[in-house]
């Protein structure tokens, strides 16, 4: 079995589907012969064809409302969005018609595909680089989305989103993609695109968290285990929609609950968990729900990014915040 | 001042078969010489009329929601629908009547559709068709996806997709065709010009002498027709279709037609434009002219038309009879077209609505 | 003083400051010779010229872009979006730029505008026509959002719109536009777009909402104040940033929360203004916080759309729930 | 088949001044007959080549971010430059350092803004200039916008707005020009066609021959040149700017030069394009052949190009140091800008921003 990074088990997962399901096709800017501007594609053009991967103009709006003109004529899309930032051309395509398309025709038209885009910031590129717009896509029913961890859970999580018979948003921590390597399995086993991962089992407090964020969050856990805290840490993984009763479960059994995630704080999916946890657990809660996150702020240029993204010092701090009470 | 060379040279043909009068320019077209075409064609138009004026109707006496009328363009959506096939795909915005009711969608669920009802999208004899496209532009790159697919299969199969003269100003009209051109996609553009987005004239959405050049900017051929003269629209859309289906790439093709209604039932275009202008457009309409024709050639006469008309008259009814008589949704229904399945998490959501809406009976 | 609907109050805002302030400029899609087809810049074309008073091309893209040009050159626009739910395509000027130019540029370069649009459902209108997405704008710090819920509040709201120094997307209810005539005093005097309007004092549980669903929230109070049972209603109106300090005050002294809003539930509004309540005020939580919203679905086509706006029947038994615990 | 006229024609031009060897073509040009504007544009060129080289060895070096060389394509970065006025609006996107210079933007700023500071866009000399802007097509609304206050003002100025081959796909770029000819807007859009986007060129991204005929779709007038020739650039680029400013409208300009570098500094061009073509696009290069032309008229010599290279260097050097002795903001620099007056509900955030500021140090 490989160690891969995570942009090369993505990459795995891209070919293991597209040889066994012919139908499936991969659409966007640079993805051809360049393989992506994070490799994620690389070698798939020259493997399977440049009509099975496509570079497109650039025009995300295009990339989008094409996927579904694809997806209903039974071609299945995999479109990448280059940057997160960039997905607001998108935007109309992905929330008047994708989320959409099954519902305003009684399920006669479907739209089954993936739109992969990288996520988060952190590794010092330019303005709109660095962007976590996960709640946008949130807010819209019939979409889902999923934000994978670690290499296995990427190509796993990616396997089930290609399968899936809905539309499926597929957001890449940047600071993961080459960040750890980790045995894959190319064995084409899906992961579930339903429910969180508990990856560390606590019985102090729970946190919430998903994507690049875990890593710093399972930093926490470590630190403070020596102090004796005992933190259960959950993947949220699939942000929409979300496997509540897991999150529950866990609350219930530790009464404390911290959520850590980049995006900026008002509206965003930490918002609801706080928000349904507080409403379904509250004589649970031995403290206040903390929320460690981004800031109301724009994303700052590189040089402030780590004043932005929550730090191991913030995140061990929140903890201390919600046990002290 | 400078070396001055050509680069590229451009011209856009306008082509019409039909005089207002009815009278044949040129030589015959397709459909000239094929007299049960051309009386399908016909009677797809006053069809699409008779139900049009009742669609209408129904709004004004509250029987049914917005709706946005075609009449004054049937000659563009019939030619349009009698040049694709079956197997073709049809992407409409929201006012093509003719071309829906040629691709065999019932009365009843256009009626269902624009009565608020998403049942009314259910299209038993087009399945691949798209429902009606409100988001103006939106329609575009689906359009060219699909297409796409059917040329990465290598079917013989067209899209064809509908854009107002309004909708040519969105951005992703042109990120549609410039995607056609650069792939030789098998779509076929039909920009209808009826002069009038709303209370826009078409010279303040553009300054562009006709929208049949709009496909210069993605070397995409263009012809810009009589949009009243059923058969230029039948014949350049055909050929545009030909062409396609052989792998010779996208066809915009731009339509010359008059919105003779308000915009919609909630619109009163007394506001903005002249009733001269209304009057000197109903010289040009297009059934008229095609009836003359038909006549002329005693392929028509005043019994056929009699006969015709009350037999619209009576599927008008039974359609809008079926549509009155159809009970709303269960509320259940804004559920059930989620997700392939519904999530957990939903369904207390669908018990409490289920639970209301008994309490609301 | 007139009694006047919301729709003539709007009208007359825009009258009032394009007397006073030469630069004010009207754009969008229908709203000159048309006056809009709500009607609300009925007659200003006429009065101002059609150089103040522009029908643009049919793109929203367009009208924001367009927008942050004008006011990055002094004039201030006032834009409209025919309907909330044609707000994608303008998404990326608003997010990427509007939200942005004064922090990018170091305050060189500002965005004083305003976009205004037609917001929730309740008229019958076709598909796309009912949305309620203040979410999405709410999560993208920099901007200021703002949704009155009477004439004489939209008459105030949107001259202190207009005279604000960064961009304010200014959400009006369609079912408020003709719904009921108020005197409203053409005096120019502005409402503040930092603070909550308290609609009715209580002392039982608190309700937050805003927009269209004021009406039905105070047809409750009302309804059940017959049994004894007082609601305290807070309208937010400005919706980002929010004034929190209210609210929190509120539910300090009620020790119970309801949230109404028409949007969808998931990471609405809503979400944030319980997750920020539970966090600072959750010792005096006598109750769980409880919301009544939109489903998270698809706001459905129009016979089914009062099955989805919360009803006056389940905002009560929301009151009820919540005052049960 | 059918009555067919034609309805509209177009002609795209090809300009060029300058052969690749520095020999005049037809006439002479404004900027030809003026030996103090032909030195400034050297001059400028090369000092944005110089600047540029070490900007990205800075990159290289770890002491700057990613950066977009604009490397052979100065000419029409400083030909666009020369022709503007103070007055005028820039509207760029990122690799336009010629223009940014040429607007009195310091070295400094434009290293502070890839080097991942805010402060890079505070331009003293153009305070109304706007930034790099990197969401491809979105500048042009904006542009359009800030050209429609100065024709609502009444004002004689224009402004100029930079797009790319690539930036011609997004649905933006068209709305814009479209709506800048139905307004008779004073805009100039400079089509920068350098062949590339990134890793498509630019046959992939559109199927027409020339990028100067997407005017053509918005009704405004369009001229393609050489964007290696200094001269043709500058001189077209002033007629565009002397017709918007007496209310003649928009003009497209489509500039053909060729991106000799990577796409940024985080790209590897050798996987996708090959060796040949660099090699023979390097044949065509700006510099050069304006030096050989300022060389045959007696206005340049080897000592001025080394006193240039010289003085260049020091520039650079200069604004290199003072770039990295220049401190990281503070935390507040994140709040101090999002509106005019910080919301009482961020000053907590604020305060935990500073707070740990303090702890990294
Ligand atoms: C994106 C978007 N913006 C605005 C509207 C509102 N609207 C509905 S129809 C229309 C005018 C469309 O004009 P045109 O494209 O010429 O089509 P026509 O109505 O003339 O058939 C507008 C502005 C919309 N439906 N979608
Ligand atoms: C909306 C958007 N999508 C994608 C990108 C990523 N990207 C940056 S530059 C670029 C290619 C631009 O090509 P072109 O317009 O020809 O400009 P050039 O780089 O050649 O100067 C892409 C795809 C972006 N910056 N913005
Ligand atoms: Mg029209
Ligand atoms: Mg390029």
């Amino acid at each position: 079995m490989a160690k891969m990074t995570m942009v090369e088990a993505i990459n795995m997962a891209h070919a293991w589907e597209m040889e066994h399901d012919r139908n499936v096709v991969v659409l966007g800017e640079d993805v051809g012969i360049n393989g992506g501007v994070f490799r994620a594609t690389v070698g798939l053009q020259q493997r399977f064809g440049s009509a099975r991967v496509q570079d497109t103009p650039l025009a995300e709006g295009l990339i989008a409302g094409t996927a579904i003109g694809l997806a209903a004529q039974g071609i299945k899309p995999v479109a990448e969005i280059q940057f997160m930032g960039f997905i607001y051309p998108a935007l109309d395509q992905i929330a008047s018609h994708m989320a959409r398309l099954r519902n305003r025709t009684r399920g006669r038209l479907t739209c089954p595909l993936v739109l992969r885009m990288p996520h988060g910031g952190g590794i010092h590129a330019p303005e709109h680089h660095s962007e976590s717009l996960e709640a946008l896509l949130c807010h819209h029913p019939g979409l889902r989305v999923v934000c994978p961890s670690s290499p296995a859970r990427a190509y796993g999580l990616l396997l089930a989103a290609i399968r899936d018979p809905d539309p499926v948003m597929f957001l890449e921590p940047v600071r993961l993609y080459r960040f750890m390597r980790q045995e894959v399995a190319d064995d084409g086993q899906a992961l579930p695109i339903d429910s969180c991962f508990v990856l560390r089992e606590g019985s102090d407090l729970t946190i919430v968290t998903w994507g690049a964020m875990t890593v710093e969050t399972l930093k926490a856990a470590e630190q403070l285990s020596g102090e004796g805290i005992s933190c259960e840490i959950i993947d949220v993984a699939s942000l929409a929609p979300i496997d509540f009763d897991t999150i529950l479960d866990s609350v219930v059994k530790t009464g404390r609950l911290l959520i850590v995630h980049e995006a900026a704080r008002t509206c965003a999916v930490g918002a609801e968990i706080a928000a349904t946890v507080s409403e379904h657990a509250l004589y649970d809660l031995l403290a206040p729900i903390r929320r460690v996150t981004g800031y109301d702020t724009i994303m700052p240029l590189y040089r402030l990014e780590y004043d932005y993204i929550p730090s191991l010092a913030r995140i061990v701090d929140g903890i201390r915040a919600t046990l002290a009470e | 001042m400078s070396e001055c060379t050509t680069a590229a040279r451009f011209e856009i043909h306008y082509r019409a078969c039909l005089s207002p009068e009815g009278q044949l320019l040129g030589e015959s077209s397709r459909a000239s010489t094929d007299p049960a075409l051309l009386q399908r064609m016909y009677r797809m138009m006053v069809r699409a009329r008779i139900f049009d004026a009742k669609a209408v109707n129904l709004q004004r006496t509250g029987k049914l929601g917005t709706y946005p009328s075609c009449l004054g363009q049937e000659a563009t959506h019939v030619g349009v629908g009698a040049a694709m096939r079956a197997e073709d795909v049809l992407f409409t915005v929201y006012r093509e009547i003719g071309t829906k009711l040629w691709r065999g969608v019932d009365m009843y669920r256009i009626l269902l559709y624009w009565g608020g009802d998403e049942r009314g999208t259910l299209y038993e004899h087009s399945p691949q068709d798209f429902p009606f496209c409100v988001p103006i532009g939106s329609q575009m790159p689906q359009a060219a996806g699909a297409a796409m697919a059917m040329k990465i299969r290598g079917e013989a199969r067209c899209v064809l997709v509908f854009i107002g003269d309004g909708g040519t100003s969105q951005g992703a009209f042109y990120e549609a065709i410039n995607f056609a051109g650069a792939r030789e996609l098998p779509l076929v553009c039909v920009i209808v010009n009826n002069r009038w987005a709303i209370s826009v004239p078409v010279e303040r959405q553009t300054a562009a002498k006709t929208l049949a050049q709009k496909a210069v900017a993605a070397g995409v051929p263009a012809v810009q027709v009589d949009g009243n003269d059923a058969l230029v629209v039948h014949q350049v859309t055909t050929e545009a279709l030909e062409r396609a289906r052989r792998g010779g790439g996208p066809t915009v093709i731009e339509t010359l037609t008059y919105r003779l209604a308000d915009h919609t039932t909630s619109d009163d275009a007394t506001r903005y434009r002249s009733a001269e202008e209304v009057q000197s457009a109903w010289a040009l309409e297009p059934l008229l002219r095609l009836r003359r024709f038909l006549e002329q050639r005693g392929l028509w006469d005043a019994q056929a038309e009699e006969a015709l008309k009350r037999e619209c008259a009576v599927e008008v009814e039974a359609a809008v009879r079926q549509y009155l008589a159809t009970p709303r949704q269960a509320t259940d229904a804004m559920f059930d077209y989620l997700l392939a399945e519904l999530p957990p998490a939903l369904h207390s959501q669908r018990d409490e609505a289920r639970r209301y809406a008994a309490l609301r009976g």
